[in-house]
């Protein structure tokens, strides 16, 4: 069950001019998050803009005793709201309405786990890998950029336990190359018997790509899908994906069925963008 | 304090009733809103048959309001009855059910379907979605076409009818007018404005079904308006919609004529506004002495156009 | 680079045009806009005689918008041409003169004083001013009534005659062709929209004239939407106005059909605003290699409605 | 000729719940400014709210070598805007467009300059005080507020050589009632010969009286009206005040006619409020 919070800012970190890690106090979402769902916030006060975004739950910050006491946001500016997050600082309040979605579920071992992140499509991964590392499975993380100055937070992965397998579109750091290919190269080297399970998240191309691998190479694969959402609890239909329902294409909500969702189950040739 | 208001033969425990299309079918938000301390919950819009509505993009952001082309997804009436109006009906829920049909007969029929089940307080009648090109606004638009859609529907139920006008018209009071005359109930306005929104570097329509409905703040003043106009035409009570997200704007709607209203596009924004509304609400009644909440209907005072002394 | 636009004979430098009763009668910005600069100045609504206006308030803000019903106060055309005009002249702006009667007669007698002087380029009829009871939107939420007005002002003047609709009607593409039937030169739109807003505490309404137009950004999206409507049915040039405050918003009306567009509340709050919608429209062009701003007039795609692939 | 100005807020003194002084880099609109000119300021990016909001000029800022580099506003929440500017933080920055209307014009001895002020309608007469007290004019501010907290700044105004006489409803601080009894009283004091010119702003009953006090004992007043302005040029014609034009009535902009008037031109009896 969401819950609304008024939210104070405890800490905004810029990465870059682009990036930034923004701490909200928030222990009642903190409590309830699990990896791979997300929040609704409100970039400001009054009706400019007037909708909420939403963000994946990047972290869930603890206190001393270990109690959950907030959650952080890498957010990544490309809009007015997506701008209003990144200048904010601390102290300030905004409204953060969550957990939603349906969550990630981590395998365990012995599956191993392969997280796929395309740029901000990082987001979702870190309370993810940390599930993966608690129940004692093996979780590979690739994360592809253009360069290398777009790579944030991987120490962050590997302080917890998560290999971590770098690609850029220039060669900048880790491959050369998209992220997808170099799963695909990992795959190759995988025998089939071993079982692995895929999580996507990022541009749709990618994780188009990603869902195609992971079909042609008989390994289930789930993606979190990023739709634009007017309300994050099913009542607008605005979120909606096209998925195969017995063999029918449908409209699904993402915000309530989803974000994540079986690749093998999305439209992918219908999906928007 | 009593915030109850009558709609016809209908009592609402409060005049605040969740907008149709923004709401789900109301089991969605069972978990975090209490359906029976709304007045009533208005359940998407429902044809006869399921429909997948508009490909995204659905909505765009506008200034102080959003586009919507969902074109009406729906998992048609006689589902609805199966599996949602059963939880509604446990939820204690007034349920409204918002109805859209192709033909005057697909309105009677889906009428029929839901006379015969318990647990549905209201038919508002859908004449007024821009964003579908066959019946609805085509309906709407036309006042013989009002006057049939609801003159059928008021053959085949007994249940309270109320049909929701559109806002695309010269003149909004003559059609809540034909409704009156053809036997409704009571009227729900405004709809969405048809509008649309273009990406100037793709030369695109932001939206898949290229033009949408406007709602949001931005659109209130316009319904307010369009309420006041109807006020002064119509005897039926008449249901307030348009932008309403705080208590003052409840009371704005209802002070220019409105028995009660609908809120869609800021429960988007703040999930948890109806306890907020409720309180608000009573503050201000307790403020202007007011028991009877129902009693601020209707009560704007032009009386006094103060220095109508120079004249135009 | 080349923003220069043509409606009818005549050529604009640019497409934008100062909106009327937004910049006084212009001469009031002299100190800070170069007249010339803009592509033209729409004066304020003028009557074949002075006028006071409603008594204050006037104007009041609404989400992304405001009210206003200032009731046309003015000097009437024959001071304006002995007293405004001149001045115009020597600072070369091309003046667009918006008339508003309460009669044909008087639509055709303004027109005829306005002929009879050098330094007016065009003549916008006002026959969508929501704020005052005779003329004006009498003849603009009829057909016959548009048509009138705009057939007898044709008769009496070789200047551009351009008629400014209401978005106050349900097909307001209809009444672009009954202008350009009636010989009209091209079509302003959108005036504002009839709206309203009421003192909860008082119970009264904000404005004075107790209805007032709505204008600003929270109208653009039906704004954009009417031009686009309206492109589909005429072929005369298309003045987009409604809530333009940026140069990807002049694009955006452009794009749905507009050769230029007007631009009102947005200068309110931005006096200065000329010379950076002119900056980003060369910023535009350069990216997109444009060259002649023209050319992005009516280049909506809507060809390809993506993934229509599941049927709504 | 006004000028634009992305003004940073240099700092913002909280003198109460309600008020502030916020100061505002301004070089350009304080080398311009005149006693009982005004700026428009726009308190929020967006379009929430929309409109900028017209302030007197509280106070010119100087840099050390006396060259103007700012203004500062007394501010008052009534509302969204007001509430925006109260607060603002140092660093911030906002538009502001200025300096604009017709001014008060300054009396020279031996006349006498009485400024009557009720609340935040002190705020156009520290620079006119200390105008006037430059040309050697012998200068009273008659200040009322309800109770004594919501005096303010008065120090200020003795520090600028001004007379100040002071009155509550209550009687808590000075005199008690209003202070255009006040003046009263002290026209009633002053012999006929003696020239005095009062100068008044505030609530719009309070200059109402003041106009009436000043036709009364035949003393010329010019008044500051309050209207609600759009653009603060000329060009929309929302702010303007029924004035007698030759016995005729007629509306006059206040935004570029005023918002400084001769009283006895102001048609008192249809004055919104
Ligand atoms: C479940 C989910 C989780 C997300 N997690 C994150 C995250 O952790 N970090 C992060 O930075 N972003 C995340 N996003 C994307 C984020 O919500 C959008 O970037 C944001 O809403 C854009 O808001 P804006 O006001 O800055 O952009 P706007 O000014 O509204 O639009 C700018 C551009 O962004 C596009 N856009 C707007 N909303 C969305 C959206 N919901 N999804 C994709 N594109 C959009 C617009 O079409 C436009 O092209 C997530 C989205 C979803 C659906
Ligand atoms: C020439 C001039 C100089 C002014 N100088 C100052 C000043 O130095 N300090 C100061 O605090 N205020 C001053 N004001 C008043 C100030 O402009 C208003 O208080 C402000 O615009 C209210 O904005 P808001 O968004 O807070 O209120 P809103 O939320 O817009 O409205 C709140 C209430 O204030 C009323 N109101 C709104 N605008 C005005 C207005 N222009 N005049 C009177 N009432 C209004 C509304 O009717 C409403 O009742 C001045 C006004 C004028 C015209
Ligand atoms: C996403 C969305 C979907 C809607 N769907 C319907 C619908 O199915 N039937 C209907 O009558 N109105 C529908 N509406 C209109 C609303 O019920 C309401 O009339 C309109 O949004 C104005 O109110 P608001 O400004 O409070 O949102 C929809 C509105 C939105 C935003
Ligand atoms: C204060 C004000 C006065 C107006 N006066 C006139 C007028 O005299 N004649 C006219 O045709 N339109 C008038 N309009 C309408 C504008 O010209 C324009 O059509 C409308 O404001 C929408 O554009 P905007 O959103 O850019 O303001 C007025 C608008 C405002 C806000
Ligand atoms: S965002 Fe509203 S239904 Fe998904
Ligand atoms: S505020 Fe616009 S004319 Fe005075």
């Amino acid at each position: 069950m969401p819950v609304d919070v008024d939210a104070a800012v405890i800490s905004n970190t810029r990465l870059s001019e682009d990036y930034c890690v923004v701490a909200l106090s928030a222990p009642a979402i903190a409590a309830l998050a699990r990896p791979g769902q997300f929040v609704m916030v409100k970039p400001a006060r009054g009706t400019d803009p007037l909708l909420r975004r939403p963000f994946s739950i990047f972290e869930v910050l603890r206190d001393k005793a270990g109690a959950p006491a907030g959650i952080s946001l890498l957010n990544k500016r490309v809009g007015t709201g997506t701008r209003l997050l990144y200048d904010l600082e601390a102290g300030a309040r905004v409204a953060c309405l969550g957990p939603l979605g349906r969550p990630f579920e981590p395998v365990d071992p012995p599956a191993r786990a392969w997280m796929i992140a395309g740029g901000v499509g990082l987001a979702p991964f870190l309370t993810l890998g940390e599930a993966l590392s608690a129940r004692g499975t093996d979780t590979t993380l690739f994360y592809g950029a253009r360069t290398a100055s777009e790579l944030y937070c991987v120490d962050r992965f590997e302080r917890a336990g998560i290999r971590v397998f770098l690609t850029t579109e220039d060669g900048g750091r880790g491959g050369k190359g998209f992220v997808t290919a170099a799963v695909q190269g990992q795959l190759d080297l995988t025998p089939s018997g071993e079982p692995v399970h895929l999580y996507a998240c990022g541009p749709t191309p990618m994780m188009r790509a990603a869902a195609a691998v992971a079909a042609s190479y008989g390994r289930p694969c789930d993606v979190s899908l990023e739709q634009v959402m007017g309300c994050g609890l099913g009542g607008c239909y605005s979120c909606v994906v096209p998925v195969w329902d017995d063999a029918k294409p449908h409209f699904e909500r993402s915000c309530i069925d989803g974000p994540v969702f079986d690749a093998s189950r999305i439209a992918w040739e219908a999906l928007a963008h | 304090m009593d915030l109850s208001v009558s709609i016809g033969s209908l009592r609402l425990a409060n005049p605040l009733i969740a907008a149709s299309g923004c709401f789900g079918y109301g089991v969605e938000y069972a978990d975090i809103v209490d359906l029976s301390s709304l007045g009533a919950v208005a359940v998407k819009g429902l044809f006869l048959a399921e429909r997948e509505g508009h490909p995204p993009p659905r909505i765009v952001e506008t200034p102080s309001g959003m586009l919507n082309a969902i074109g009406l997804q729906g998992i048609g009436v006689r589902r609805f009855v199966a599996e949602k109006l059963p939880e509604l009906r446990e939820r204690r829920a007034v349920v409204f059910v918002n109805i859209c049909g192709s033909t005057i007969d697909e309105y009677g029929e889906i009428a029929r379907v839901l006379s015969d089940h318990e647990g549905v307080a209201a038919i508002e009648l859908n004449i007024s979605c821009p964003n579908i090109k066959e019946g609805g606004i085509t309906f709407g638009c036309s006042l013989t076409g009002t006057h049939a859609v609801v003159s059928a529907v008021r053959k085949v139920t007994r249940l309270p009818v109320i049909p929701k006008l559109t806002p695309n018209v010269t003149d909004v009071a003559s059609f809540a007018r034909a409704a009156e005359e053809a036997g409704a109930d009571a009227v729900s306005l405004v709809n969405t404005f048809l509008a649309m929104a273009i990406d100037v570097h793709t030369r695109r329509p932001r939206l898949s079904n290229i033009v949408g409905g406007l709602s949001g703040p931005a659109i209130r003043p316009i319904a307010v308006r369009m309420v006041y106009e109807c006020r002064q035409v119509v005897r039926l009570p008449i249901i307030g919609i348009g932008g309403i997200a705080s208590a003052e704007d409840v009371l704005e709607f209802m002070i220019a004529g409105a028995t009660a209203v609908q809120v869609g596009t800021a429960s988007f924004v703040d999930p948890f506004i109806w306890t907020k509304l409720l309180d608000g609400l009573r503050t201000y009644m307790a403020r202007h002495g007011i028991d009877r909440l129902a009693d601020v209907t209707g009560t704007i005072d032009t009386s006094k156009r103060e220095q109508a002394w120079i004249s135009s």
